[in-house]
C-alpha cells in the first residue's frame, strides 16, 4: 500500500533520516520502533507532506506522492496523527472533531457517535475548549480526531504519549479493531512491548537507519531489541 | 426639544462614524483572527478602495463603478496577502507585521505619486449623499443607513464564521497551519477567503466613509485605520461582535467628548479609554483569553 | 573563555579605528557633506533601534510606545537647555516660558533618560500586565497621549505647545553622538550578556517557565521596560540636537514604526543588526534614493516614471524586499563578530549556503 | 516520622462547571519519593499548578515547610456552591506567584516541556540560577559581580556534568532529543536548588529503557541533593519502583493511598485506572 | 534642460527646498510648481556678461522637522547658490541653521511664522507674516462682515493654524469681538462635531486656518449642517481643493490670499498653457488635475525671479555675495512689489481677500485689505 524508497531528510544541516526504504502492506499494522531522535516522527511527517524529503520516493497505492502538498496527500486517504497532540486550543472538543471530517462530504453523524463510544469522556466533554482538557484527553481527541477522517492508512506518532494504563491498553484495542475494519496503520511507539505485539511488520529505527526488521513477535524475542528496547 | 437639537448632531456623528469604524475594524480582526497579524496596509487599502473610486466614476457611471471598486480592491487585497505575506508564513511574526507595514507606506506613496497629494473630491452616490432632518438635525442619509448596514453584515459574519466549514476552518487555521493541513484545509485558500472578505468590507465602508467625509488624500486612511484597530482591540482582537462595539463606542465617545469642548484631547481621550478597559480587561471586552493550559 | 576575551579586546580595537576614521574624515570632508548627516542620525537611531531591541527583541515585549519617550527626553533636554536670553525668542506666545535657568549640556541629557524612564516606570505598572498587541496598542496610545498632552496649550509656558523649540545646544562634531551613542549601545550590550539579560530572554521564550524557575515577571519586565525608555528618552535628546529644533508633531507613531522597521530589517535580538540597519536604513531613506526624486535627462531622452513621490515608492518597494529576502532580518538573532565577517567574506549574503539549503528538506510553507 | 514539607488541605479547584481537584488533602514529607496517579483528567497537573502558584484553588490552603503558600475561601458566586462544605474554616486568602514559591524552594518540571527554546541548554540551566545569584541589575552589568557571575557558570557547568548533559552544553535547548529535554527540564528545575522538586510526568515519551534509568536517576538526586520528590506519572514500573507512598486521585477526588504493593492491590484503583494486568 | 549640456561649465544652481510628501506636501508642490513654470520662462540668467544655465535642485523635506536637516543638508552638499522655501514655517525653522552654516542665503516662500526669519541674516522671505495676515482677518470679520463672535478652529499640534488662531484673536478681541477656540487633533476627519459646536456657541463667522484636506470637510459639514456663517481662512485656503469643494454647496467662504487670478493676466495665460502642455501631466495632477491657479504658484513663481535679480546683482554665484545682495533687491512681481526690510521680511502691507462663487467654482475678488 505505501512503499518507501531510500528516503533521506535533513533539517537544515541536521541528517534526521539517512536513506531509508520500508513497506506498508495493505490492511496490516506496521510500527516504528527506536530511541528518541532516530527520526521516527521525522519519517511520518515525510510521508505526510509536512516535511520535504532531501530525496527519495513516496509511494502510495501504486502513486508517486513524494512532494505533493499536505491537503492532497490527506485527501487520498492518509492521517497522521501528530506528535504532541496538536489540539485546536480554541475549539471545542465537538469542533475539533468536525474538522477531522473536513474533506468528508457525507453525513458524519454516526462517526462521531462511533467516537464518543470509543471515548466516553469526549462525549462528556463535548462542549469544553480542546486547550483546557487534561493531557490525556487531548490525545483521545487527537486519536478521535484523525479517525473521523476516516482514512485509508492512518499514522500514529506515539499515541499512548500520557495516558493512564487503563487508556493504554483502549488505545491499543481500538488500533486492532480498527485495523479489522480495513484500515492500514502504521504506528510510532515508544511502549514497544505493546507495540510489537499488536503489529504485524516491526522496523527498527536507529539515529536516521533501519537496522532491524521482521515480524511483530521476531523483534519481541531478538535479543537486541529486548536489550536495547524493551527494558529487560 | 432643544437640548436633543443640540445634542443630536454629536450623536448622529458618533454612531454613523462608528458603523463606518465597525466596517474597517472587522476587517482587522478577522485577518488578525487567522494571522495574528496587524495588518497595517488595511487602513491604506480604504483609502485606495476611495481614490479607485474617484478615477472610476470620473469615466464610469456609478452601476459600473460601484461592483467595479469592489472586485479591483478584493483583487488588491488577494494580492497583497499573495505577494507580502504568504512568502513569511514561516518568518517571525513580526517580520509579517513589517511587511504590512511596507505594503502601508506603498499605498500611500504610489496614491501620493499618482494624485500629487491635494484632497480628491469623492464623487456623490445618489440617496445616500442625500441630507435627511430629524428632530430638526441635518445630516445625511448614509448616517442612518450605516449603523442598520453595519449590523446585517456583522450577523452574516459571525453565521459564517461560527456555522460554517470554512468558519470552522478559517478558527482553526489561525492557531496552528500545519495541524489545519493534516485536516486537509488549504490554508491559503482559506487565508485569500479572509483577506478578501476583510478587503470588500473596507471598500463598502470607504464608500460609506467617503460620502460622509468626502476628502481622499493618501493619509485618508491611516488615521481611521489606526482608530479602528484601537476599536478592535477595545473588542477584544480577534472577535468580530467586539470589534463592532468596540467601533461604535468609540465613535460616540469621540462625538460626545468633542461636544463638550475637550476637543484637543478626542484622541487622547479615546486612547485613554482604552487602557483603562484593557487594565480592567487585559484582553479587551470580549476577547479569548489565552487557553494555554500549563 | 579566551576567545572570548580576544573578541573583546579586537572589538574595541575596531571601535577605536572607527572612531580614528570619523575623526579624520571629519578634518577631510567638507562639514555640510551628506556622509556626517546619515553618521549623525544613524547614530541615534541606533541607539534608539538597539533600545527598543532590548524591549521588544529581547525581553519579549511588544512595546510600540518609543516616540513618546523620545518626545519627552527630546523635550526635556530642550526645556533645560534653551539659553535663558533666547526664550523671549522661542516661547513667543508665552511671554519667555517658565523656566528661566539652564544645565550643562551632559546634565540635561541624562535628565533626558531620566524623565523618560520615570514616565515609564509610572505607566509601566498598569501596562505591563497586558500581553503582545493588547500591549503595543496600549503603549502607542500612550504615546499619543504624551503628543496630545505636550502640545496642549495650558502647558504651553514649560513646552511652548505646538510650536518649535529652538537655539539648545548642538553637536559641535560628529563624534558626539557617536560617542554618546556609543556608550549607551555598549551599556545595552552589557545589560544583555549580563544575567539580567539571560533573565529577559527566558521571559521572552516562555513566561510561564521563567516565572515557575523564580524569576520576577513583573520586576524583570520594568526593569527592561525603564531601562529601554530612558535610552529612548537620551536617543530623544540627542535627536533634538540634530534635528537643531524640536515640535512634538513630528514624534508620530510613524517614528515609531520607522524604529521598529530596523529593528526587524536588523534582526530581532540583534544589537549589532540593529545598528547596521540603522544606518543603512537613514542612508536609503535619506540620501541615496534622493535622485528618484529628481527629473532626469539622459541627453534629450527624459528617464521614465523619475519624478517627485517616486523616491518614496521605491523606498517602500525597498523594504519589502529586504524583509521577504531576509524575513528573519540582516543578521537574525546573531550578533556580528569576527569569525562572521570573514564567513561574510567567504559566502557574501549568503547566497552559497541559500541555493543549499533549497535542496535541502526544508519546511513547506502552507 | 520525618517532617511534613508540604500539606494540601481540602484543596478544591474549579473550572467552570468542571470541578478539577475536590477537596483533596494530602502530605509530603522530608526526604520521601511520593508519587500522585490517577486517571487522565483526574486533576494531577491542576493540583501541581496550586502548589506552584499557578492557579490559586477556590477553596482551601496549602501549606510548605510549615508556611501558608496558597489559601483561599469560597467567594461570590462560589460562596453558595460550597455552603456545607468546610464552612468557615479558611478565612484568609494567601496567594503567591510562582516565583516567589520557587523561591521558597519549590521547583518543577512541566507536563508540555517549556524549555527556553532559543537558549543553549548551558543558558537554560544558568538562568535558573539567575534567582539566588547575589547581584543587582547595575552591578551585574557594570560586571561588579562578576565572582558571582564565575561562580554561578561553574555550577551550572558541574550540574551539567552530573545530568550527563555537558556534551550538549552549547546546543539549542529544542535540538536535543526528547528524552534529554526531559533531562534538561529537571537540571534546570535543580538550578534553582530546591527542597521539593516537582516532576511532571518525567517518563512520557520515553521507551522502558530509558524510563529504568530516569527511575535512576531520581532516586541519585534525590540522595545527592538531599531532595524530597513529589512526581505525577502513568508508567507504573517507575511509580512502584521508586515511590514510598502513592496518592491516587479520579475526578479530582483522593481515592486511595498508600504504599505501591497496597496500591495495586486496591480494586477501586484497579477498576479506575490500573485495569487487570494482562501483560508485562 | 536637454541643451544644457554643451555648456556645462555655466551654470547656476537653485535649491527648491519644499515639501513633496507628508502634510504639506500638496501645498509645497504647488509653491515648487510656480518655481518649475519660472525656470521654464527663464531658463538662464546673466552674471557678469556671462550666460548661466539655471539648476533647479528639489529636494523633497517630508513636511517633517526630523527629515529637514538631511533635506537641507543635500541642497548644500549640491553646492546650490541660493534656496527657496519652504511651504510650512516649522520645516522652514528646521532646515534653517544648515543653511546659515553653509552661508546658503535662502528665500521664504509662504512660510508666514515671524520665527523664520528672526534673529537671521540669510533666511528672506517675499510674503506677509502671520500677525499682519491675522490682524488684517481680524479686522475683516469684525468691520466688513460686522461679526462680535467668532469661532477659530486649528489644528493640534500644527504651528501655522495655531499661530495665525493666535494672532486673529488678540486683533479680534482688541475690536471688541469675543471668540470660542478649539482645536481638533491630526488625521480628524469628522467635524461633525466642530461645527456643531460653532452653532451651539452662537458664532457669526468660522475661523480655520487649516490645511486644505481639513478644509474640504469642513465645507463638507457647514453644508450638510447648514451651518449658515460664513467660513473665513488664510492663503492656505486658496486653492483649487476649496473651489472643488465648495462648488454648488450652502456655505459661503472668504479668504485672504497673496494673488488674485487675472491679476496679471499674461502670467495665468501662460502658465495655464504650460500646464495643459502635451508632456506636463505630472504638473497637472500636481495642481489636482485642473488649471486653477492657487496663490503659493504665483508666489513661488515672483521667488525665483526675486533670486534672479539677486544674482544679477551680485555678479557671482557666490552665496555670500547673493545673500548680500538680496538685501537690496527690488522686484515687482505678479503678486506686487517685493522688497525686503532689516529683517528680511517683504515689505507687503496688502492682503487679497477673495470669495468662493459656489455656482462656478471660481474664486470671486473682493478686494485689497490692509491694516490702518
Ligand atoms: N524542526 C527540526 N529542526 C531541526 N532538527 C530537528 C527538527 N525536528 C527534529 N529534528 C532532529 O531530527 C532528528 C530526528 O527527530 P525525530 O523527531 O524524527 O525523532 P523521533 O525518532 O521521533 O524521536 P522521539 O522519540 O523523541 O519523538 C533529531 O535529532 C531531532 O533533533
Ligand atoms: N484551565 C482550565 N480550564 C478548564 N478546565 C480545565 C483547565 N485546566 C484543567 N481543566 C480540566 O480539569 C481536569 C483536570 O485536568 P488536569 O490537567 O489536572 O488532569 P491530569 O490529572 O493532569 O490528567 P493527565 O494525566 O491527562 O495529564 C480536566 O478535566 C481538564 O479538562
Ligand atoms: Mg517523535
Ligand atoms: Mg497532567
Amino acid at each position: 500500500m505505501l512503499k518507501i524508497t531510500d528516503l533521506k531528510v535533513n533539517y537544515g544541516g541536521i541528517e534526521a533520516v539517512k536513506g531509508i526504504s520500508f513497506e506498508v502492506p495493505g490492511k496490516s499494522i506496521v510500527t516504528l520502533i527506536g530511541a528518541n531522535g532516530a527520526g521516527k516522527s521525522t519519517t511520518l511527517r515525510t510521508i505526510s507532506g509536512l516535511v520535504r524529503p532531501a530525496s527519495g520516493k513516496i509511494e502510495f497505492l501504486g502513486e508517486d506522492i513524494t512532494g505533493m502538498d499536505v491537503p492532497t496527500i490527506v485527501s487520498k486517504g492518509i492521517t497522521l496523527v501528530p506528535e504532541g497532540r496538536r489540539i485546536f486550543p480554541d475549539l471545542t472538543v465537538l469542533e475539533n472533531l468536525r474538522l477531522g471530517a473536513y474533506l468528508r462530504k457525507d453525513n458524519i453523524d454516526s462517526d462521531l457517535n462511533w467516537i464518543f463510544d470509543l471515548f466516553p469522556r469526549l462525549k462528556e466533554r463535548q462542549w469544553q475548549l480542546g486547550g483546557t482538557l487534561s493531557g490525556g484527553e487531548q490525545q483521545m481527541l487527537a486519536v478521535g480526531r484523525a479517525l473521523m477522517s476516516r482514512p485509508k492508512l492512518l499514522m500514529m506518532d506515539e499515541p499512548s504519549l500520557g495516558l493512564a494504563p487503563l487508556v493504554v491498553r483502549d488505545i491499543f484495542r481500538i488500533i486492532k479493531r480498527i485495523n479489522e475494519e480495513g484500515v492500514t496503520i502504521l504506528l510510532i511507539e515508544q511502549n514497544a512491548n505493546m507495540a510489537l505485539q499488536t503489529a504485524d511488520i516491526g522496523y527498527v529505527l536507529e539515529t536516521g537507519r533501519i537496522t532491524m526488521s521482521g515480524t511483530g513477535s521476531e523483534l519481541l524475542s531478538n535479543p537486541a531489541v529486548k536489550e536495547a528496547y524493551l527494558g529487560s | 426639544m432643544d437640548f436633543i437639537n443640540q445634542n443630536l448632531p454629536y450623536i448622529l456623528a458618533g454612531i454613523s462614524v462608528g458603523g463606518q469604524y465597525a466596517l474597517i475594524a472587522i476587517g482587522y480582526t478577522m485577518v488578525y483572527g487567522i494571522l495574528r497579524l496587524i495588518n497595517f496596509a488595511h487602513g491604506d487599502l480604504f483609502m485606495a478602495a476611495g481614490l479607485i473610486m474617484i478615477y472610476l466614476t470620473a469615466s464610469l457611471p456609478l452601476y459600473i463603478a460601484i461592483p467595479l471598486d469592489l472586485i479591483i480592491i478584493a483583487v488588491l487585497g488577494f494580492l497583497i496577502e499573495r505577494v507580502a505575506y504568504k512568502p513569511l508564513r514561516n518568518a517571525p511574526r513580526m517580520s509579517i507585521m513589517i511587511s504590512a507595514i511596507g505594503v502601508s507606506y506603498l499605498l500611500q506613496n504610489v496614491a501620493l505619486y499618482v494624485t500629487g497629494g491635494l484632497a480628491k473630491t469623492y464623487p456623490t452616490i445618489p440617496w445616500i449623499s442625500n441630507s435627511v432632518t430629524i428632530f430638526g438635525a441635518t445630516t445625511k442619509v448614509v448616517t442612518l443607513v450605516t449603523p442598520v448596514l453595519t449590523l446585517i453584515l456583522v450577523v452574516a459574519l459571525v453565521l459564517l464564521i461560527n456555522n460554517t466549514k470554512i468558519g470552522m476552518a478559517m478558527r482553526a487555521v489561525s492557531r496552528d497551519f500545519e495541524t489545519s493541513q493534516l485536516m486537509g484545509i488549504k490554508i491559503n485558500t482559506v487565508i485569500s477567503v479572509t483577506f478578501i472578505i476583510g478587503s470588500l468590507l473596507a471598500a463598502v465602508g470607504s464608500m460609506l466613509y467617503f460620502t460622509n467625509y468626502t476628502a481622499v488624500t493618501p493619509i485618508s486612511g491611516s488615521m481611521p485605520g489606526l482608530k479602528c484597530f484601537v476599536a478592535a482591540v477595545f473588542g477584544g482582537i480577534g472577535s468580530i461582535p467586539g470589534a463592532v462595539i468596540g467601533a461604535f463606542l468609540i465613535g460616540i465617545c469621540e462625538n460626545i467628548i468633542k461636544g463638550l469642548g475637550w476637543t484637543t484631547f478626542s484622541d487622547a481621550f479615546t486612547f485613554a479609554l482604552l487602557i483603562v478597559i484593557l487594565i480592567a480587561k487585559p484582553t479587551g471586552l470580549f476577547g479569548e483569553k489565552s487557553t494555554d493550559k500549563v | 573563555m579566551i576567545k572570548n576575551k580576544k573578541n573583546t579586546i579586537l572589538g574595541f580595537c575596531a571601535l577605536a579605528a572607527l572612531f580614528l576614521v570619523l575623526f579624520v574624515l571629519e578634518k577631510l570632508l567638507p562639514t555640510g557633506s551628506m556622509l556626517f548627516v546619515v553618521l549623525k542620525k544613524g547614530a541615534i537611531y541606533a541607539l534608539v533601534a538597539a533600545s527598543m531591541n532590548l524591549l521588544n527583541g529581547f525581553t519579549g515585549l511588544f512595546s510600540l510606545g518609543q516616540a513618546g519617550f523620545m518626545l519627552i527626553g527630546a523635550y526635556c533636554y530642550a526645556i533645560f537647555t534653551i539659553p535663558v536670553q533666547h526664550r523671549d525668542a522661542v516661547y513667543q506666545y508665552f511671554d519667555g516660558g517658565l523656566i528661566q535657568f539652564t544645565v550643562p549640556v551632559v546634565v540635561a541629557l541624562i535628565m533626558a533618560g531620566l524623565a523618560a524612564a520615570i514616565f515609564a516606570a509610572l505607566i509601566g505598572l498598569p501596562v505591563l500586565r497586558l500581553k503582545s498587541d493588547y500591549l503595543a496598542i496600549a503603549t502607542l496610545g500612550f504615546a499619543e497621549i504624551i503628543r496630545a498632552i505636550f502640545q496642549w496649550d495650558a502647558l504651553g509656558p514649560l513646552t511652548n505647545a505646538s510650536n518649535v523649540l529652538r537655539r539648545y545646544p548642538l553637536f559641535s562634531s560628529t563624534l558626539f553622538p557617536f560617542i554618546v551613542a556609543g556608550i549607551c549601545i555598549a551599556i545595552i550590550v552589557l545589560l544583555i550578556n549580563s544575567s539580567y539579560g539571560r533573565a529577559f530572554k527566558a521571559i521572552r521564550d516562555d513566561e510561564v517557565a521563567a516565572e515557575a524557575m523564580g524569576i520576577n515577571l513583573f520586576k524583570h519586565k520594568q526593569m527592561a521596560f525603564v531601562i529601554s525608555s530612558f535610552f529612548a528618552g537620551v536617543g530623544g535628546a540627542l535627536l533634538a540636537m540634530y534635528q537643531t529644533t524640536i515640535q512634538a508633531n513630528a514624534f508620530k507613531s510613524a517614528m515609531t514604526y520607522e524604529i521598529l522597521l530596523i529593528v526587524v530589517i536588523g534582526g530581532i535580538g540583534s544589537i549589532s543588526g540593529s545598528c547596521i540597519a540603522s544606518f543603512l536604513f537613514i542612508a536609503c531613506s535619506e540620501w541615496w534614493l534622493r535622485f528618484l526624486d529628481a527629473e532626469t535627462y539622459i541627453g534629450a531622452f527624459k528617464v521614465p516614471l523619475l519624478r517627485s513621490g517616486f523616491r518614496k515608492v521605491v523606498f517602500s518597494i525597498v523594504i519589502m524586499a529586504v524583509v521577504l529576502f531576509y524575513s528573519k532580518g540582516l543578521m537574525g538573532d546573531k550578533e556580528i563578530s569576527f569569525q562572521g565577517i570573514s564567513g561574510f567574506i567567504k559566502d557574501p549574503f549568503g547566497l552559497v549556503s541559500r541555493r543549499k539549503k533549497k535542496t535541502e528538506g526544508v519546511h513547506i510553507d502552507g | 516520622m520525618a517532617d511534613t514539607l508540604l500539606k494540601l488541605e481540602d484543596v478544591t479547584v474549579q473550572f467552570g462547571g468542571v470541578l478539577a481537584v475536590d477537596n483533596f488533602s494530602m502530605e509530603v514529607n522530608e526526604g520521601e519519593i511520593v508519587a500522585l496517579i490517577g486517571p487522565n483528567g483526574a486533576g494531577k497537573t491542576t493540583a501541581f499548578n496550586c502548589i506552584t502558584g499557578i492557579y490559586e484553588p477556590t477553596n482551601g490552603q496549602i501549606s510548605f515547610n510549615g508556611q501558608v503558600i496558597a489559601s483561599n475561601y469560597p467567594q461570590g458566586k462560589m460562596k453558595k456552591m460550597y455552603a456545607s462544605q468546610n464552612m468557615g474554616k479558611y478565612t484568609k486568602v494567601v496567594k503567591h506567584t510562582p516565583d516567589i514559591i520557587t523561591r521558597m524552594g519549590i521547583a518543577r518540571t512541566f507536563q508540555n516541556i517549556r524549555l527556553w527554546n532559543s537558549m543553549t541548554v548551558f543558558d537554560n540551566v544558568l538562568t535558573a540560577k539567575h534567582m539566588r545569584a547575589k547581584h543587582n541589575v547595575f552591578s551585574a552589568t557594570f560586571r561588579i559581580s562578576h565572582v558571582e557571575e564565575k561562580r554561578m557558570r561553574e555550577e551550572t557547568l558541574n550540574l551539567l556534568e552530573e545530568q550527563n548533559l555537558v556534551q550538549y552544553k552549547d546546543d539549542l535547548a529544542t535540538s536535543l532529543p526528547y528524552g534529554l529535554q526531559r533531562r534538561l527540564e529537571i537540571a534546570r528545575a535543580l538550578a534553582t536548588e530546591p527542597r521539593l522538586l516537582l516532576l511532571d510526568e518525567p517518563a512520557a515519551g520515553m521507551n522502558p529503557q530509558e524510563t529504568q534509568e530516569l527511575a535512576d536517576f531520581i532516586v541519585q538526586i534525590k540522595e545527592k541533593y538531599d531532595l524530597t520528590v513529589f512526581l505525577i506519572e502513568h508508567h507504573m514500573d517507575l511509580v512502584m519502583k521508586i515511590s514510598e507512598r502513592i496518592y491516587v486521585l479520579d475526578f479530582g477526588r483522593l481515592i486511595a493511598t498508600g504504599t505501591p504493593a497496597e496500591i495495586q492491590r486496591n480494586q477501586r484503583v484497579i477498576d479506575a485506572y490500573l485495569g487487570v494486568a494482562e501483560d508485562a | 534642460s536637454g541643451g544644457g549640456s554643451a555648456k556645462s561649465a555655466n551654470v547656476i544652481k537653485i535649491g527648491v527646498y519644499e515639501p513633496a510628501s507628508g502634510d504639506n506636501g500638496a501645498g509645497g508642490k504647488q509653491e515648487t510648481l510656480g518655481i518649475q513654470y519660472a525656470n521654464y520662462i527663464q531658463p538662464t540668467v546673466d552674471i557678469d556678461g556671462k550666460t548661466y544655465d539655471v539648476k533647479l535642485v528639489i529636494v523633497d523635506n517630508e513636511s517633517s522637522t526630523d527629515k529637514a536637516v538631511a533635506a537641507a543638508s543635500q541642497l548644500v552638499s549640491e553646492k546650490v547658490s541660493i534656496v527657496l522655501g519652504s511651504y510650512g514655517s516649522a520645516v522652514s525653522i528646521a532646515g534653517s541653521d544648515t543653511f546659515a552654516q553653509a552661508g546658503i542665503p535662502v528665500v521664504g516662500i509662504t512660510c508666514t511664522n515671524p520665527q523664520v526669519t528672526e534673529g537671521n541674516t540669510h533666511y528672506f522671505r517675499i510674503c506677509y507674516l502671520d500677525p499682519f495676515q491675522g490682524t488684517v482677518l481680524a479686522s475683516y470679520a469684525f468691520n466688513d462682515l460686522g461679526v462680535k463672535k467668532a469661532y477659530c478652529l486649528a489644528k493640534l499640534g500644527d504651528d501655522y493654524s495655531v499661530g495665525l488662531c493666535n494672532y486673529f484673536m488678540e486683533a479680534f478681541e482688541d475690536l471688541g469681538g469675543t471668540v470660542v477656540f478649539e482645536t481638533f487633533p491630526e488625521g480628524n476627519t469628522d467635524f461633525t462635531s466642530y461645527v456643531a459646536n460653532a452653532k451651539n456657541a452662537g458664532a457669526e463667522v468660522f475661523f480655520a486656518p487649516v490645511s486644505t484636506e481639513a478644509a474640504a470637510l469642513i465645507i463638507d459639514q457647514a453644508h450638510a449642517q447648514n451651518l449658515g456663517i460664513p467660513l473665513l481662512a488664510g492663503d492656505t485656503w486658496d486653492s483649487n481643493v476649496i473651489l472643488d469643494a465648495a462648488k454648488g454647496k450652502n456655505v459661503s467662504i472668504a479668504v485672504t490670499t497673496f494673488y488674485q487670478e487675472g491679476g496679471n493676466p499674461e502670467f495665468d495665460k501662460g502658465i495655464k498653457e504650460w500646464l495643459n502642455a502635451k508632456g506636463n501631466e505630472q504638473y497637472l495632477a500636481n495642481n489636482n488635475g485642473n488649471d486653477e491657479i492657487a496663490a503659493v504658484t504665483a508666489m513661488g513663481y515672483d521667488a525665483y525671479f526675486v533670486a534672479l535679480e539677486a544674482i544679477k546683482a551680485a555678479k557671482s554665484t557666490d552665496p555670500g555675495k547673493i545673500m548680500e545682495a538680496l538685501w537690496g533687491v527690488s522686484y515687482e512681481g505678479v503678486t506686487g512689489l517685493i522688497e525686503f526690510n532689516d529683517i528680511g521680511d517683504a515689505k507687503r502691507d496688502v492682503a487679497y481677500v477673495k470669495s468662493v462663487n459656489t455656482e462656478t467654482g471660481k474664486w470671486d475678488f473682493v478686494g485689497l485689505a490692509s491694516i490702518n
